[in-house]
């Protein structure tokens, strides 16, 4: 099956690696730009020639003042998004299992879910501030901003979920429960572990779109900022290679997030062999 | 751990099962009654109602309608724990994240037993089932047949009285299904419990039970001895879903020395014994006649037929050889099948062709009158005639 | 299946429901504020009360210069939102297709992708228009803009393309050859149109999250806004409920996007039965 | 549009086909004739190479080395369309948003033929698989068997020489399975064109085929008759394979009259007819029974059957109900499965159960040489003495 009678590769298929490779340097291209500038010299400026090299944008992010407040707005991002990323976890995985039955309305609490993955992020945030004002609450980050951000992790989330659980074999839960598992041996002890790939995938999803959120944060963060907000106000104020610093610092953290994730889910499947999620 | 392995008969009194308000029932008012320690297979094609009687009995739904009795208790609500009974399901379901040996100890660890115990008690059913070597391994590792027999383990660690088991053989291939089946039966005699296994073939029902029950549509058809099933099945239906019978039938035209003479929809003759059973001239009646008891010899095509008994004239419509007889299916132009099942000595001394003309011929005593009855019927020569 | 012996719901699913409905109350409560306030009458403010009804908000949306330029940015967001879909389902379609015979380097190329998906937003776009201003380019919203779009929307695709592709049966393409096909006729006549419904999806993820884009856009979008950056700028300058006006109106056009995408699925998945994607 | 249907002889020429360097090949120095005309069934277990050769002679896959001959001409190269062949594949791949007609119409499309000649065709084909009526409806508003059909007619619209079935009826169930392998050897029978048919059921391709070739790891191990591969397998593989006999097997005591007398590993002694062939004392033959040959009697457990010749004691193992026979599986201590297929009025007279002593004996006629052989060895009780 691995190779066809036609031993060439079609012209298409240049084309296309073309593509890809224009698409890889067009992304990639400037962000190493910006990762090279962030080890800029102490008294190099923002753009080429480097004036030498060193690593003192970096160390400026962690005093607080120099450049913004850095590590204030980092430490509030990783911890919005590991709590958007746990209550994302939580109730898409209760969520998951719970609509396997069905109930009247279901459907369309599932529409009104989804549709709000279509709903401009800027207006929903702009809502949820105008909501807070008219209730006479203060928006604060961890309040209006997470709620914000979970209309936007948790659609997501439950898409990943609902295809997950729908290759699940409730067979499994079955036998749990013919060899006497309550129902919450057989939550603890066989679904949630076989389950164990999708859901690092969902906490996954919820901790990066929160990271990275700005529309729907800008406006429902209040006075203290995450970090794209942060950042979003050094391009404005701060003219200094810290901004790059920040850049290479986040990516990194980015990368090993996903690596993790991705790396987890792969042990897991290898482990279990590949016929398994499949039945 | 090892609770005493209580009775394991089965009563399913008057069970009725609907789904949904207003649709058909799965199960519709069904008696059956499963001796303890017996191997009874519930055979019938797909949506016939057999899983959902297995369920009924395994406690993982409830019947719409009356009770079921394990060992002589209503057990009809309880949950599937607590009615000695275990179930081993189509697929297996064996945890993918578990190694084989918690796998089968899994009950013991539900029910709060000691690592060591459990542990213990699986190995040794795993010694049981050949498998003490891959204790170890995860299911996916496995082959089909190991997985299976990890399952059985898995079921029987709790000592049920009862094993359900749900089309324990199809996941597996040809060669592997026909090992297994005799292995099942050969466990099933050695614990002595009692086996209810579900299944669409009719060869794995009949090669593995002691009472076999044919389902349609949510009742039973027949419950009888394999060995009954196959002489005797008691209708057309029956007959025509063992496969190893032809149905006959016609239009009684007399009745003659116990038997009745009736005559096909295509003018044939045929003699049914009547052992005593009632029939009416004109009524239609169907009889079987198995497929390896019929002689087929060449025809002269300018040969009618009309005054022969006992007799079909047709043509060769297709032709199988099964190793040791060959399978002839005949049109004999009425629209059912007629099969004569010959040895392969006898038909490969001058075989004969698809297409070719034959006369099919079987001994009188082997038809046997099926239940199905129909009215008398103005014939179209009558309707014509009016 | 439909029902096990457990008759009643857990108490689990009530809480459960009961998130659910403060999910729907937390973000549509505060949008259909929005979506009453747009129709606020002439002389009536930001909030509450109104001062009768009107759809004067509205008009002045298409009259120019009144509240900034809707218009136009509605104008360059729809058709940026449409390229982006365009290029995103072109590009994806044939990386799902070409890319299914293995060739060294593909690994690398996938994971680069992908971990786009993760690289912070707002870096991606200020990498961007640095990259450009090295170059000396003007950033442009059609250039530039639709570029930093890409890098969100073409991973997005290619997962969805991936996961739609890894369930196509190479068989209908054999069958089609076999028959007398010839490359081009077994792509239009069979693989395409079975894939179909997940070229739609794909399409509607390169059109959605392009058209509510915001972190890779606002720097690389150049002097003309988009639509969310727009309504951004609004929230700071225009005072008056059209800008409840806009938000009603994209709202609307999300929903009839979305709407007839999966419309459009479910009707194809329903002439051609269930079981036929499964395998 | 039809053109006429050439010569459909297949000729496979030392063809190897390797996946992956130095991999093992998928198929190895494989030679193969299949005449005009016939029905051969490739069969063996998965990965034995079958599929393989299928795709090489369709065209979807090139030979690593050697040459696929059509009708006398070499197309190795030749892409499928050029070949005069078709394939049905396994499951069927109907195009689902296409309606019954334009999947059956659609070689002719690709060939540039007007929407009427191309529809006027497709309905005479759904015409003969009788399935006119359907012809508006999507392929997933069709049955398994109405699918199988539909597939058949689109592979049968441009006429091929030789039609190529990938496991055919792996996607129905049993008992359309059954019905539709006699259905293919009609359609086969009637149109008089090569059929190559792919699947790893002995009892399938017994029934179907006029030639049988059994493979195992990318080669051949037998190529013959249905009938012949039945009656007389080459070698224990084969045999095994086809199920119907039983291996023997024995190390070569002396050599009489036109057999040879052999000691079995549990020291009983059997008697193999060598119609000519030359074996040596002390070389381990082995030989086939047909199962159905074998009588099965009570045994005294005192009785010892070592000096007994032509028959094994043993206990029974399975007992399995085979409707007009039963299948006794008897323990004969050596490792290999023994198995007596007795008929069931024998059988029934007296049941014998599984675990009770029996003596199964046979006539020394019934017994056949196969090839197998392996020189001989020092046997536990030399090496002890040694």
């Amino acid at each position: 099956m691995q190779t066809t009678a036609s031993g060439n590769r079609p012209w298409t298929f240049y084309v296309l690696a073309a593509v890809f490779i224009l698409f890889v340097i067009f992304l990639y291209g400037p962000m190493t730009v910006i990762y090279i500038l962030s080890f800029q010299g102490p008294n190099g400026g923002l753009t080429f020639p480097m004036n030498g090299v060193s690593t003192q944008w970096f160390h400026e992010l962690v005093e607080p003042g120099r450049s913004g407040d850095i590590a204030g707005s980092f430490q509030r991002s990783m911890l919005l998004a590991f709590v958007a990323a746990v209550l994302t976890v939580a109730i898409c995985v209760a969520a998951g299992l719970g609509f396997r039955r069905r109930f009247p309305g279901a459907a369309i609490i599932f529409y009104l879910v989804i549709a709000s993955l279509v709903m401009p992020g800027i207006f929903v945030g702009l809502g949820i501030s105008l909501g807070f004002q008219l209730l006479g609450l203060q928006t604060d980050w961890l309040i209006s901003g997470l709620g914000a951000q979970l209309t936007w992790t948790l659609p997501f989330g439950l898409l990943v979920m609902f295809a997950v659980i729908g290759r699940f074999n409730r067979s499994y839960e079955e036998a749990a429960r013919d060899l006497g598992a309550t129902a919450w041996q057989r939550t603890r002890e066989v679904t949630l572990p076989i389950l164990l790939p999708g859901i690092i995938g969902v906490a996954l999803f919820g901790f990066t779109l929160s990271y990275d959120e700005f529309a729907r944060t800008v406006l429902t963060a209040g006075s203290e900022n995450t970090l794209p907000l942060e950042i979003w106000a050094m391009t404005t104020n701060v003219t200094s290679p810290a901004l790059f610093a920040v850049g290479t610092v986040t990516t990194i953290i980015s990368f090993v997030v996903i690596g993790t994730a991705l790396g987890s889910i792969a042990l897991i499947q290898r482990r279990r062999g590949r016929n398994v999620t499949s039945h | 751990m090892s609770a005493p392995t209580g009775n394991g008969s089965i009563e399913v009194v008057s069970v009725t099962k609907t789904y949904h308000a207003g649709a058909m029932p799965a199960v519709d008012r069904l008696d059956l009654r499963i001796d303890h320690g017996s191997y009874c297979c519930l055979l019938g094609p797909s949506g016939c109602g057999k899983t959902t009687i297995l369920r009924m009995i395994a406690g993982h739904e409830v019947p719409t309608e009356g009770d079921i009795l394990i060992g002589g208790r209503n057990m009809t609500n309880l949950q599937p724990v607590e009615r000695g009974t275990a179930m081993m399901f189509q697929s297996y379901a064996l945890f993918p994240h578990r190694s084989v040996l918690d796998n089968v100890a899994f009950a013991l660890k539900m029910r709060g037993a000691s690592k060591a115990d459990r542990h213990a008690k699986a190995r040794e059913l795993l010694q049981k089932v050949h498998l003490e070597a891959f204790a170890n391994r995860l299911p996916a590792q496995l082959s089909g047949g190991q997985q299976q027999r990890v399952a059985l383990a898995r079921a029987l660690i709790t000592n049920p009285r009862v094993l359900l088991l749900d089309e324990p053989l199809s996941a597996l291939d040809e060669y592997l299904r026909l090992q297994m089946r005799g292995e099942l039966r050969r466990v099933q005699r050695e614990l002595g419990i009692t086996f209810i296994h579900v299944t669409h073939t009719q060869l794995e029902a009949i090669a593995v039970a002691d009472t076999v029950v044919v389902m349609a549509q949510g009742k039973i058809e027949q419950a009888a001895s394999a060995r009954d099933i196959f002489l005797n099945p008691r209708n057309a239906y029956v007959t025509r879903f063992i496969g190893g019978q032809n149905v006959l039938s016609g239009a009684v035209e007399r009745i003659a020395g116990g038997s009745a003479i009736a005559v096909t929809g295509t003018g044939a003759r045929i003699e049914v014994p009547l052992n005593g059973a009632q029939v009416a001239v004109g009524e239609q009646i169907f009889g079987s006649l198995r497929r390896d008891r019929v002689a087929v010899r060449r025809r002269d095509p300018a040969l009618s037929p009309k005054d022969m008994i006992n007799a079909f004239a047709g043509e060769v419509h297709a032709i199988e050889n099964q190793g040791s007889y060959v399978k002839m299916t005949i049109d004999v132009g009425d629209g059912e099948e007629f099969v004569a099942n010959v040895l392969d000595e006898d038909y490969f001394v001058d075989p004969i062709d698809i297409g070719a003309p034959v006369l099919a011929s079987w001994p009188v005593r082997e038809v046997r009158l099926l239940e199905d009855r129909r009215p008398a019927q103005r014939t179209d020569a009558m309707a014509a005639a009016a």
